[in-house]
């Protein structure tokens, strides 16, 4: 009942975003044609790769066929390479998916086990250190860390490929450097969420049962951090797929981020379309996703979600 | 036609060669990091120097162009205009197969350029090749140009590997997968293509002609970010590197196991001036071609990987019909004087400048070197650095239409006639100047007509004079290719296109 | 990249609005630098600031000129920073380009600022339609990634500084929104907001007056925060080719130009990367900072323990052997016990020397009112109050005859788990909201046993049919949330009961209730107490309760007892002045109407007591008498009881 | 004292006279699978007077829909139907200046006073901004001279002024909250719950200083509270309210000194000083407002029903609740006033129940 209400909430979102993606497309300056035609191209050669292209039909049409591509995929063609733009999704998902779920997991792990030491340690030397690590790691412009950590791990101490996807190996680097974000703010999320339960009363209840104070902090206190945690990691995932465009780029991962790319700087507008599409229904799963995970950890928003 | 033949010659002799140093059987990998993601090796879509490499490779055209971009016979045995120049025949090697079994036929050979020159296809290189009309099969081994219009630089455009013959039954099997694995004749064959990461050559064992694969397999790494492409042959993850970025070639000449090779590029760069206003002034386009430090930018900014523009078209374009010039001086005093004389004082004029970013070496670096170089003389210079969509958008723009006043472009040409023919005719599409000029008109209309290699020669010369003297573009340098190659690799050659040629790669 | 979501999703949680206002700005100020994050943050924010003002003055070299015979020249004494592809001095550049920097930061965070924040608070008082609007567009806007939301922009508008500063500006439009609308929301469901309302208040002047100040702070931290994550979506679009222009500098751009002579002039990449992470750095320093001044529910963070305190150990009595009162030991013994919270500016009593015996099957109400230290007694005993927070200065407290300070965890967990039962006074949150009542109720009766499962489930079952919850089978699946306050309450009592405790100790346990559940609350304590003979001590500033509760009655003042002794002869004739003004100044007691005998003044504060006896500025007795202020009253017995006054007898009827 | 009992006429002597008024929360339905929305009777048909100069009180368990009904009085509330009249005038359909002149007559004072007060603003902020509101005693310095009269009235001294909420104890932040109540000159003041956040000692401080402003303003109160002492002292008639309606209402002697209805004889025995052994234990809790029981919505803890079914079995039905006399689940009682008292008791038993004489110890 509440998955089915969500996605039909969710509808008018995409609708409008569909709008958006198409129309802005066509405000991007340069004119796919042009740069398939090249800069020594006549008009008249541009022309007839516009005609091809179908750019010349009126606006609606287009977009008409931009919503009937959504589930005809064959007509949903990138204009560089003419195959299905599901088909250059689908080769190129995973490796994004890999990056983002690991940076994720990692950085969840890290941070909560940070965080965890932060809130325990208040005031602490280690605490002193782990704020340091991570204001650094959110203060850090991703690719440019990149770049260094490639130096050092790849080509200093070789110990991981410095560029490509072709093997597990490949994905280390990207995923440690792409969990310094998650890991940070997981830290301070973490850190923060526990000491608001620290003052709980129900902890209190839990000491006065005789339970150790690992057990209190673990079973009680973190379990409700978690609660918070999980939101923010539906946030978070949505940020690390907008920035694969970055890090697919530093680290030569062929993922929909770096095909994102490349097709805006080649005005292939459906690549570009649909890519933008695809992660905004990603969005809108994500949140659901989050919503139905923080209901199973907190059983007070399955009422609410019930009641309303 | 007589002349044609010296060509020739000279084209059997270079396949005899050829054929003789590769009669071992294939062995070892060579790895390949490039820095640009092919979108397809369809010839009639693919637009990147890697991708033509791959066409060179795995598919075949009636005639290639050698590492020098010498027009040499591949599939064609023979060929000739006739009478009245309306006719261009093809005679092609009998016997021969595509690398899924096809006989590639005269019949094939003219599916295939019928299908580059179809508007439904779509294809980019349509309206380059639009003088070719149609193709038609006469027999076996015999291929008919009925052409649009006379051409005299045919070879040059059939040399191309845009003209590769294409298996057409294979791509109307295969759609758009066909520019992932194309069928073709060449050495070798597409095994695998990993979008945006990977993709791998194998030997193909159909093929029978002058360029036997040599290696096992070549593997493609694309690696985009310079650094990272850079690392991977520091590491020893590939033997070749595209692409070195001035700043890394000292690294890589460090290494024991790899250096830079720097093959001579037919990319020429340069300011191609809007023909308005004070730019309409001969004066003002002198100063400004005065004012630039050439030879300083290619060191300094370009690391060496430049060399000052002698001539509007660069080495590599039909070297028989260049010209070259004396390099044109770094005299800022003198471009001041020429200002003044144009009527100009120092900070009266304004001048924009459209720069892409990141499609030609450091040209963002040089556009704001440029600005800074006219700052020297008095102009107020001002650089826009843009996205590629926006600069293609800008420079292909009508002259008219234009409100900047110069743009940063860098052409590799596809001969003498298509460049001059299209820069500089007035009234042209590609005309982006604005310039025009009666006698390089007249000049332009009968190049293309003629097909005595003499005759060409000379109205080209005249040609390219009339062009470096008017200036309607700051000539700035050719650039240079760099690429790292192992010291395991031997026999890598790169056309002065950009495009790798594997020919008679081997490993040690 | 992602900062600016992260940002909000630190936002998405609105902290509740400030309820402690800082008394002015300087204050605000001197809590931000007596945190060392805030300190630096401060110093580097400011730095920055200056060196956007001044850096473009102080460059030593034109940062423009350049020179192709020095380019990327390493750094020297004439080139600090070296130079760059140009040949243009590094260092100058570096200056140069705080303004533009910093300026894309502010210019970015002030556009989302200024459209944002005008939205979300129209949104969350306007609701209806223009709301649903908003955070329609908000949810669109949301569900592009917002690099690529910013790239299509850039790309849109082209490539310069001003639509940088857009671009940036807009993808961090939805966090201002959401969250002003949020913090606008709670702001006003405040009492405050309503009052004003019902004075008759314009819209116009709740929002200015009172809202935008109260969501200041909020915004504030979050702009800070945006600030920083601003500046690296910036650079993430040099990085992509679509920052600001040439030959101006930028770090974000001189760094995505720099980045590929990482290797080989790292010196190109170092600086303009070292200054961009330090201006990100310097003001995410500041808004952690600043969000732990304006969020409470960062705040409250233990004082550290130095090295010293912690060296220095309380000096604490011996439980010893029990006072031989009686001839059992008795379920509860305090002794002279002293109390004090750790504060920054040292130790401050809270209970001062409190004497209590309580024998099992009988129950004590310790009264007093907000500050008393009955609380603080409370957790005491129920060994509840953290070492960090509250230090056992003096003093004995033994439950069961066993000492109840100074022990090792573990013992502390055996004592807890064996003698101690703990009611507190919300039931609501003494309950963990994620948890179902039958884990939580099995995990206190699992603990330091090895019963299996099914006899763990059976003894739950008993537990919640003993606190008289009907179809205890079924509710062990639910959640604290499905229960009502009266039965969370009941479930709290089944947890502290579970390991059959000696000593219940219950903190207002039902002042959180309405008093038909009151009642019943009350009534089922008493029935199991007669049940079990467990001893109850109570705490509570409700007279009736302990009327009809209590067998003995502690009365609590400024940390001592000033009466204690049997409920009923305590509360008839009270003896101590502040225990009569108590019972006297209860409504309804007295004369419909007339005056209600008060207590004058206004209860002591913690830290600032008077000389000789605490009761001193509110008590009718004390006028003309030196003794009062001289000395403070020790309890002795009058009457069958304990009353500290000096003048005890006189509170004879 | 029988002005209490006239709930037909209104009055021009009266202060606040409320009719037949109620007020329903509609839930948001369901997008899919139809049903109806859910709807709260938080007030539903309640009706009162208040004569001028008198104090009335609402009594009543939290979710007995007390604070709704105080909120309607104020206006911050629109009734779904019914009328509140205040100063004889109907307070639905008032907006601009006759709203805020009506709501100059009537202020409301909430339980909070931390949360009552803007925690940024002094108290003369908050006390001058009440006045800037209503244009009253324009020029600051008439301002300062009128804030510093209420301040002397509700008994704090000039050294508060500068100060912001927190600096103050609760006593004084709640006499600062009846400062802004009271400093423009309203007739009415509807407090809701004015000590229970007060300590002890302070309550009876505050409950003076209400008493004192009553009296030399003239003042006429509205109480919220769940207070029965509260009450007695203070409130001249009151209304017993459960589950939005009231269930007994009357003169505070009558009510609180011979409750009729079950539930204010609970109330009664709850709050005095021996109720625990004295009387019944109410069993349960308050239903939700979104799902009043039938009949008697009291019917599901009434422990008078469960008396009268075992006396008469024939007349009673089963339940969940056990067996209840079949009226008491089944009809709703309609008011029943006390025979020559002055009280009406919502009861159907009400007659056949002996009026308890509340067992409070004075």
């Amino acid at each position: 009942m509440f998955i089915p209400r969500r996605l039909a909430q969710a509808l008018p979102t995409l609708f409008v975003v569909s709008l958006l993606v198409f129309f802005f497309m066509d405000m991007i300056p340069g004119d796919p044609a042009q740069m398939l035609a090249g800069p020594a191209a006549t008009d008249e050669e541009v022309q007839s790769i516009r005609e091809f292209l179908g750019l010349n039909q009126p606006l609606l049409t287009r977009y008409g066929l931009f919503l009937k591509g959504l589930w005809d995929p064959s007509i949903a063609t990138s204009f560089r390479t003419h195959r299905p733009v599901a088909v250059e999704l689908a080769e190129r998902l995973p490796n994004t998916l890999i990056v983002a779920i690991g940076g994720l997991a990692l950085g969840l792990v890290v941070g909560t086990v940070s965080g965890v030491v932060c809130a325990l340690r208040q005031g602490g030397f280690a605490e002193a250190i782990i704020t340091v690590l991570t204001l650094t790691g959110i203060s850090m412009p991703i690719y440019w860390l990149g770049l260094l950590c490639i130096w050092f791990f790849a080509v200093y101490l070789g110990w991981v490929p410095a560029a490509g996807a072709s093997t597990p190996m490949h994905f280390v680097l990207p995923i440690l450097v792409v969990a310094t974000r998650p890991t940070a703010m997981f830290s301070r999320l973490i850190t923060a969420s526990l000491l608001e339960a620290m003052s709980k009363d129900y902890l209190d209840t839990a000491r006065a049962k005789g339970l150790s104070e690992t057990r209190v902090i673990v079973s009680h206190a973190l379990r409700n951090s978690l609660v918070a945690a999980v939101s923010v990691a539906g946030v978070q995932f949505g940020g690390m797929l907008g920035g694969s465009v970055v890090t697919e780029t530093v680290f030569g991962i062929p993922g929909v981020g770096r095909l994102l790319v490349d097709a805006v700087s080649r005005a292939d507008y459906p690549v570009v379309q649909y890519t933008i599409l695809m992660f905004a229904i990603f969005f809108v799963l994500i949140n659901l996703a989050t919503d139905l995970l923080t209901q199973w950890l907190d059983p007070r928003t399955r009422e609410e979600r019930r009641a309303a | 036609m007589e002349k044609l033949r010296l060509v020739r010659y000279a084209a059997v002799l270079a396949g005899v060669l050829g054929s003789t140093t590769a009669m071992a059987a294939p062995e070892g990998v060579l790895r390949v990091a490039v820095g640009a993601d092919p979108a397809t090796f369809d010839p009639a879509f693919n637009d990147l120097p890697v991708a033509n490499a791959v066409d060179l490779a795995v598919l075949e055209g009636l005639f290639r162009l050698d590492p020098k971009n010498n027009i040499q016979k591949n599939l064609a045995t023979d060929y000739g205009f006739s009478a009245d120049g309306k006719v261009f025949t093809v005679k092609i090697k009998t016997g021969k197969k595509f690398s899924n079994g096809d006989p590639l036929n005269a019949e094939a050979v003219a599916a295939s350029f019928n299908r580059l020159l179809d508007e439904k296809v779509g294809s980019i290189y349509r309206g380059l090749y639009a003088s070719l009309g149609v193709a038609k099969a006469v027999g076996e081994d015999t291929v008919e140009f009925h052409m649009a219009e006379p051409n005299g630089h045919v070879l040059m455009l059939l040399a191309n590997t845009a003209a590769s013959i294409v298996n057409v039954k294979a791509v109307a099997q295969m759609g758009a997968e066909y520019g992932r694995k194309p069928v073709g004749s060449g050495p070798y064959m597409v095994e695998k293509f990993i979008g945006g990461e990977s993709f791998r050559l194998v030997p193909n064992p159909t093929y029978s002609g002058d360029y036997p694969a040599t290696l096992k397999a070549i593997d493609f790494t694309v690696a985009p970010e310079d650094g990272a492409r850079m690392a991977l042959l520091e590491t020893g993850g590939v033997d070749v590197v595209e692409r070195v970025p001035p700043e890394s070639m000292p690294a890589i000449n460090a290494l024991k196991t790899a250096k830079v090779i720097n093959p001579p590029s037919m990319f020429s760069i340069n300011m191609e001036l809007v023909l308005r206003g004070p730019l309409k002034d001969a004066k003002v386009r002198k100063a400004l071609n005065m004012a630039i430090d050439r030879q300083g930018m290619a060191e300094g900014i370009l690391g060496g990987l430049g060399t000052p523009s002698v001539g509007m078209v660069g080495p590599g374009t039909q070297d028989e019909l260049r010209r070259t010039f004396p390099p044109i001086k770094f005299d800022p005093e003198g471009a001041k004087k020429l200002l003044a004389e144009a009527g100009y004082k120092p900070g009266t004029l304004q001048l924009t400048m459209t720069c892409p970013n990141g499609r030609y070496i450091k040209d963002a670096q040089v556009c704001q070197a440029i600005a800074g170089s006219f700052e020297n003389i008095g102009v107020k210079a001002t650089a826009n650095v843009v996205d590629r969509g926006t600069w293609s958008k800008v420079v292909g723009l009508d002259p008219a239409q234009r409100t900047d006043n110069m743009g940063m472009v860098g052409r590799a040409t596809a001969g003498m006639d298509y460049t001059l023919f299209r820069l500089f005719k007035s009234g042209v599409g590609a005309n982006r100047t604005g310039y025009s000029n009666p006698k390089v008109d007249d000049l332009l209309a009968e190049g293309r007509r003629v097909t005595d290699p003499a005759k060409q020669k000379e109205i080209y010369g005249e040609v390219q004079e009339i062009v470096w003297n008017d200036q309607p573009f700051i000539f700035l340098w050719y650039q240079t290719q760099a690429l790292g190659v192992s010291n395991k690799v031997q026999g890598l050659e790169v056309q002065p296109n950009e495009t790798l040629v594997f020919d008679k790669v081997t490993l040690k | 990249m992602t900062a600016a979501m992260d940002t909000m999703a630190l936002g998405a949680t609105p902290p509740r609005a400030e309820a402690r206002t800082p008394r002015s700005r300087w204050l605000t100020l001197r809590r931000i630098v007596s945190q060392p994050k805030g300190a630096i943050g401060l110093a580097l924010v400011l730095g920055y600031l200056l060196l956007a003002i001044f850096g473009p003055m102080l460059a030593p070299l034109d940062p423009f000129k350049q020179n192709f015979a020095q380019t990327l020249k390493p750094p020297s004494a004439l080139h600090w920073f070296g130079t760059d592809q140009l040949g243009r001095d590094v260092f100058s550049r570096i200056l140069l380009g705080a303004r533009a920097t910093l300026g894309v930061g502010v210019g970015g965070v002030a556009f989302a600022f200024l459209v944002g924040v005008p939205l979300g608070v129209l949104a969350a008082w306007r609701r209806g339609w223009f709301d649903a609007i908003v955070m329609r567009a908000i949810d669109v806007m949301l569900s592009f990634p917002d690099i690529v939301f910013a790239l299509a922009i850039v790309a849109i508008l082209g490539a310069n500084t001003q639509n940088v500063i857009i671009a940036v500006g807009v993808v961090s439009i939805p966090i201002f929104a959401r969250t002003a609308r949020a913090v606008t929301l709670s702001i006003l469901a405040e009492p405050y907001v309503e009052g004003l309302s019902s004075l008759g208040a314009r819209p116009s002047r709740i929002i200015l007056r009172h809202v935008l100040p109260n969501i200041s702070g909020t915004l504030l931290t979050l702009s800070t925060l945006l600030f920083a994550s601003t500046l690296l979506s910036a650079s993430g679009l040099g990085f992509l080719g679509l920052g600001t222009q040439p030959p101006f500098p930028e770090w974000g751009t001189m760094l995505g130009e720099a980045r590929s002579y990482i290797r080989s002039h790292p010196h190109l990449a170092t600086f303009p990367g070292l200054f961009l992470a330090g201006s990100a750095l310097a003001f995410n320093l500041l808004g952690d900072a600043l969000r732990t001044v304006y969020d409470p529910t960062s705040r409250g963070v233990a004082p550290r323990r130095s090295w010293l305190d912690r060296l220095r150990r309380a000096k604490v009595a011996p439980a010893g052997a029990p006072a031989g009162e009686g001839d059992a030991v008795p379920a509860l013994s305090v002794r002279g016990l002293r109390l004090a919270f750790r504060t920054p500016a040292g130790l401050l009593e809270v209970v001062r020397g409190v004497d209590l015996t309580l024998q099992a099957g009988r129950t004590l109400a310790v009264v007093g009112e907000s500050g008393s230290g009955k609380t603080s007694l409370l957790r005491a005993v129920a060994t509840l109050a953290t070492p960090a927070q509250v230090a056992v200065v003096e003093g004995s407290i033994a439950v069961g005859g066993e000492s109840a300070v100074g022990l090792s965890p573990a013992a502390l967990m055996e004592l807890r788990r064996r003698k101690i039962g703990v009611v507190f006074q919300d039931a609501a949150s003494a309950l963990n909201p994620v948890l179902t009542v039958g884990a939580q109720l099995a995990e206190a009766v699992r603990i330091g046993t090895d019963l299996d499962a099914a006899a763990v489930r059976a003894r739950c079952v008993a537990l919640l049919e003993d606190v008289g919850i009907s179809d205890p089978e079924r509710r062990l699946a639910m959640y604290p949330h499905q229960f009502s306050g009266g039965m969370k309450q009941r479930i709290v009592i089944a947890i502290a009961l579970a390991q059959d405790p000696q000593l219940l100790l219950a903190d207002e346990p039902t002042s959180a209730l309405d008093v038909t559940i009151q009642q019943q609350i009350l009534a089922l304590l008493r029935d199991i107490q007669r049940r079990r003979g467990m001893a109850i001590l109570i705490v509570t500033h409700d007279l009736n309760l302990v009327a009809r509760f209590a067998d003995d009655v502690a009365v609590m003042y400024a940390g001592s007892l000033v009466e204690a002794g049997e409920a009923a002869a305590v509360l008839r004739s009270p003896l101590h002045p502040y225990a009569q003004a108590l019972r006297s100044s209860v409504p309804g007691g007295s004369r419909r109407g007339a005056p209600l005998p008060a207590i004058a003044g206004e209860p002591p504060m913690v830290g600032s007591l008077p000389g000789g006896c605490a009761f001193r500025p509110r008590c009718e007795r004390t006028r003309g008498r030196p003794e009062c202020a001289a000395r403070e009253p020790a309890a002795r017995p009058v009457d069958g009881r304990l009353v500290a006054c000096h003048f005890a007898e006189e509170g004879r009827a | 004292m029988s002005a209490a009992l006239r709930i037909d006429q209104p009055s021009s002597d009266e202060a606040v006279s409320v009719s037949n008024v109620s007020r329903h929360f509609v839930g948001r339905r369901p997008l899919f699978g139809g049903g109806s929305a859910p709807v709260a009777r938080a007030v539903d048909g309640v009706s009162f007077r208040a004569p001028r100069g008198s104090c009335f009180a609402i009594v009543g368990e939290s979710g007995s829909g007390k604070s709704s009904l105080a909120r309607l009085l104020v206006g911050l509330l629109q009734p779904t139907s019914g009328e509140v009249r205040v100063d004889g005038a109907a307070v639905a359909g008032l907006d601009g200046a006759a709203l805020r002149g009506l709501r100059r007559k009537i202020q409301l004072v909430l339980q909070d006073p931390r949360a009552s007060l803007d925690p940024r603003m002094t108290v003369f902020d908050t006390l001058e901004e009440a006045l800037q509101v209503h244009g009253l005693h324009p020029g600051r310095d008439a301002r300062q001279a009128r804030v510093a009269d209420v301040m002397a009235l509700v008994g704090l001294n000039a050294a508060h002024l500068d100060r912001y909420p927190h600096e103050l104890s609760g006593g004084q932040r709640q006499r600062a909250a009846i400062a802004r109540a009271i400093i423009c000159e309203p007739e009415i003041l509807v407090l809701d719950e004015p000590v229970s956040a007060l300590d002890v000692s302070v309550q009876a401080q505050i409950i003076n200083l209400l008493m004192e402003l009553k009296q030399s303003l003239s003042l006429t109160f509205i109480i919220i509270t769940h207070d029965l002492g509260l009450v007695e002292h203070m409130a001249d008639s009151v209304g017993v309210m459960y589950l939005g309606r009231f269930v007994e209402q009357g003169v505070v002697e009558d009510v609180c000194g011979a409750p009729r209805h079950p539930y204010t004889q609970s109330l009664m025995a709850a709050s005095s000083h021996h109720g625990a052994e004295a009387g019944a234990v109410l069993e349960g809790s308050i239903p939700s407002p979104l799902a009043v029981p039938t009949g008697c919505s009291f019917h599901t803890r009434c422990p008078a029903a469960r008396v009268l079914a075992a006396r008469a079995p024939a007349a009673a039905v089963d339940t969940p609740h056990g067996r209840l006399p079949r009226r008491c689940v089944q009809d709703q009682p309609s008011p029943m006033p006390a025979p020559g008292g002055a009280s009406i008791a919502t009861c159907h038993f009400a007659d056949a129940l002996p009026a308890q004489p509340a067992p409070r110890s004075a």
